[in-house]
């Protein structure tokens, strides 16, 4: 089955690869971001992740419907993590499933690009020093947490 | 024609507006490129290309003319992953 | 933590996970190879593989070394599951972490492309029909189970 | 000189030998190449090249000489994954 998800609860991996199972398929290619110690060099303590949940919400599943219509795959998952993560956490998620290799392997890549380039979604970065910034923010400031 | 609307903020524009959500009376009809140049700039200096705007949860391009009761998304550049 | 191995036993993905977890990694890419219940559109029970256990396991650890050099990632996971496995049963496990996704994938797709190509394992297709049949021999003769 | 090495097959090799394992005698040094043409073809009969051959675990050329004790392993076209 298909299954896309905004949440701010852990993502679990395990239910994830059981909703892509599929006897007709030899090839699960997963991707599974998770929150860095660091940005450019500058350590961090991780990062918060601001939504707009119901835009969120369809723009995982056009993603992934797009991606059924372009690739040969069977099933797709899109699960995207938001609110406060530590160093660790797993925010990302897209996982899918297909008769062959290359082309799951074509489609996951495509689905996390697509997810970090179409899903309004934001971060900002918790530095160790104390401060806080968003992504992306043009002439971004830095202010104390 | 009057008209309210409500407009949602995020990210880094939410901090910059003090609010993530705001009702605005607009006097008379207006585009959402007229709202963004008289309401929300200079608070929101980039340019009206560096934003992506929503409507009742469909994306519209800035020549939208925004009608009563309408959920106007500002949508910074977005960074998830 | 790097890790290979050739088992009898199910994979276990959640540890696999755990093996290839760094803080300074952002992007996990895994390949889940699974049997499937056709091949080239003839309907299967499921694979035997038959393995050359001490060459196998010197090769998958000769594959990670060298996605390792070749690819700017941190840790790789090469597991592959020999004997008879059922349609949907996990085959092969891939999984590597890296700070960033590109390397990732790229990494994850040359290791599996690799462990098809270079690893000494066997497969026998179990057709539905009961008869069974070595993959890539050639002019394989269909013996009856 | 006489010597005994170990010969290992796998997949289909092993089932048309009939075995797993087996010793031979062999009455004077032979290459893989010289021991293939005359002991396994052509139960073995696909040419050479479809072959890998290793001995004590390591990849040899068919121009390897083999020694008293070697295991060679007759290794067909992989096929994992």
């Amino acid at each position: 089955m298909d299954y896309y998800l905004i949440t701010e609860d852990p993502i679990n991996l395990a239910e994830a690869l059981s909703m892509i199972d599929d006897p007709s398929t030899g090839a699960q290619a997963i991707f599974l971001g998770t929150v860095r110690n660091e940005f450019e060099g500058r350590p961090s303590l991780g990062l918060y992740y601001d939504v707009y949940p119901p835009m969120a919400q369809s723009q995982i599943r056009k993603i992934g419907e797009a991606l059924k219509e372009e690739f040969d795959i069977r099933h797709v998952v899109i699960i995207h993590r938001i609110g406060e993560l530590p160093v660790g956490a797993a925010s990302v998620l897209v996982a899918v499933s297909a008769p062959h290799r290359e082309q799951a392997f074509a489609a996951a890549k495509a689905g996390i690009d697509r997810v970090k380039q179409q899903v309004p979604i934001w971060k900002k970065e918790h530095w160790a020093d104390g401060s806080s910034q968003w992504h992306d923010e043009p002439e971004g400031t830095q202010e104390p947490r | 024609m009057p008209s309210e609307i409500t407009v949602l903020f995020f990210s880094f524009a939410a901090d910059r507006m003090n609010t993530r959500e705001k009702t605005y009376e607009l006097p008379k009809e207006l585009s959402v490129k007229e709202f963004f140049q008289q309401y929300l700039y200079p608070s929101l200096k980039e340019p009206l290309e560096s934003w992506l705007f929503s409507v009742n949860e469909e994306w519209v391009d800035p020549h939208y003319a925004l009608k009563p009761g309408d959920e106007l998304a500002v949508v910074p550049p977005v960074s998830g992953g």
